[in-house]
């Protein structure tokens, strides 16, 4: 039997050569452990970098473990070398992504009556993308599929678990006051409606 | 500056709306519905200069304005003692517009999120493809398939036990050396529409072989090669017999 | 200016992005310290990782810096990245299997003749997958090889011992070979009839 050194040990260079986001089912099966036990091991590896400060971090995406670099190299990192920037969403696409983060399992009709627009071209988009999956059928009428988030959402968002979404009402006020600023920025980029047909 | 580009810089009907209501710094809870109504049909009538099919999306929440706004127009009546108050013809739509704000300010903190997180690199997977080149064979095995395979096997030899032992009573009574002669001249057309002259001798025992069968075949073919019917050759002591059809005008003795 | 700390962070973050050696001149540039400054704290880093025993190393090549796996945890990468095929055996297989399993020692002409059909590939594939094994040789004319199934047998069906197969009624009955009286004076006039068609 290996020690639990020796685990870790082992854990670190399998992530190390993975690249990808580790599933601890995997890992566990690699070194002969129970699921339990790696879930465990690798979330002490994940303190222990945060705690020691290292340049390099362990993210969690649901059960998988991934290194990653920490945030404020971001910089020098860019100097280093060019990486490929992940293409940031639209703001249709980051709202049909919130409606279907904070309902989900949601139905198309159903997020289109919050928006108020059809939003099939977006959802494909998401879907493609990788960021949203089909999560079985509703009970109602048409039986029309219920979208969920992936572990994708989680990796591109930072999340580690669909638990770490804030609550909703936490975010009222917080961003209201961000309103003025959009406002602002908004009448700049709209003079000509008012001008001509107020 | 089209208004097609200024359109798509709102997500709907709703995120026009909300722009407008909160451009006129009015209380979402007390909507100056007519002085809203009119800001917005002059929006929507824009839109529909150059996009009809993008205006027609925003269509729907303009006759919403506009029912209520005559709504409003009508006095309300006082209630009734006992009764419930005439609900405010905009509570129904406020509702809808403080959901989608409320999702619209979520999808502004999952946009703080996603600038966050891309400032974090992760490497690709290292080379691996010593170890994909060639895969472990893991044999995936259970007893209920070796039972399985295993009755599924004894049936089979029973069915084939009997069958077997039926059919070859019957063939025993029946075999003749005429019988076994029109077989192997069957055999030796069919051979030879094939584009074949030869057959081999273990083709000439039909089904059940026993000593007796292949006996019979013997002997027909013995007698066949005496009627200059057919050729046999063995190229070897206790090799295969190789039968053809005796070629027309030809001497049986080679 | 950077602290150390803030330095070397970058540093562990740039090495993991680069992959191949980094060189402690680019570093230095992109850290804006002076080469000497950051071969120092490449070698600091260095000795940090190999103190705490990490699963991951840095290794120094010239005046260059690479992360790298611990050699000791070379089988565990092994198994992680091998991919797995899963193979069934046949049904033929499975039979000729449980004949050996159930008769066993026995030979290969004894199956053939409970089974009608010649089974020398199929042994062969079950002896190359160490399911069956050679047991010595039979007492019979020509001494032919005894067969008996071996312990990897005994692991992959989850028995301890032979005597855990499951009961089968009248197992005597079933697996005699019936024609073999026939069969053996046949093979000796013509052995080709008898083998191919039986």
């Amino acid at each position: 039997m290996n020690s639990k050194k020796t685990i870790k040990s082992a854990l670190e260079s399998m992530m190390y050569i993975w690249g990808q986001p580790l599933d601890a089912g995997t890992a566990a099966e690699v070194c002969n452990i129970s699921k339990e036990d790696a879930l465990l091991y690798l979330s002490e590896l994940k303190e222990e970098y945060d705690e020691q400060g290292r340049g390099i971090m362990i993210r969690q995406i649901g059960k998988s473990f991934q290194f990653a670099t920490r945030p404020e190299n971001a910089e020098f990192i860019e100097r280093l070398c060019t990486p490929v920037k992940i293409r940031k969403l639209s703001q249709s696409a980051l709202e049909v992504l919130a409606i279907v983060a904070y309902k989900q399992p949601v139905t198309k009709a159903e997020i289109d009556s919050i928006r108020g627009v059809k939003c099939d071209r977006v959802m494909e988009g998401l879907v493609s993308k990788g960021l949203v999956c089909e999560r079985g059928r509703s009970e109602a009428v048409g039986r029309p599929i219920l979208y969920g988030t992936t572990d994708e959402f989680l990796k591109h968002f930072g999340f580690s678990s669909i638990k770490e979404l804030p609550e909703i009402d936490d975010l009222e006020g917080v961003l209201s006051s961000e309103y003025s600023e959009d406002d602002e920025s908004e009448q700049m980029k709209f003079p000509e409606v008012n001008n001509e047909h107020v | 500056m089209s208004y097609k580009v200024r359109l798509q810089s709102f997500e709907g009907p709703f995120d026009l709306l909300v722009y407008l209501i909160e451009n006129a710094r009015m209380d979402i809870y007390d909507i100056r519905i007519s002085e809203i109504t009119e800001q917005y049909m002059e929006y929507v009538n824009e839109i529909k200069k150059t996009d009809v099919a993008a205006a027609t999306e925003f269509m729907v929440l303009a006759a919403t304005l506009i029912d209520i706004k005559s709504r409003m127009i009508l006095p309300r009546p006082k209630p009734v003692e006992g009764g419930e108050y005439e609900e405010d013809p905009r509570s129904a739509l406020v509702e809808k517009l403080l959901e989608y704000r409320k999702f619209k300010e979520c999808a502004e903190m999952l946009k703080k999120r996603e600038e966050l997180a891309t400032l974090v690199y992760e490497k690709p997977q290292e080379d691996i493809s010593e170890y994909t080149e060639s895969p472990d064979e893991l044999l995936k095995l259970n007893v209920d398939q070796l039972a399985t395979a295993f009755e599924l096997f004894l049936e089979k030899k029973q069915r084939a036990d009997e069958v077997r032992a039926r059919y070859t009573r019957i063939e025993r009574d029946r075999a003749t050396m005429e019988d076994r002669m029109a077989f192997i001249r069957e055999h030796l057309t069919r051979a030879l529409k094939g584009g074949s002259r030869r057959i081999s001798f273990k083709e000439t025992v039909p089904d059940r072989k026993d000593r007796y069968d292949i006996a019979v075949s013997f002997v027909s073919v013995l007698q066949m090669m005496r009627d200059h019917e057919i050729t046999a050759e063995q190229k070897s002591l206790y090799g295969d017999i190789s039968i053809s059809l005796a070629e027309e005008g030809t001497d049986i003795e080679q």
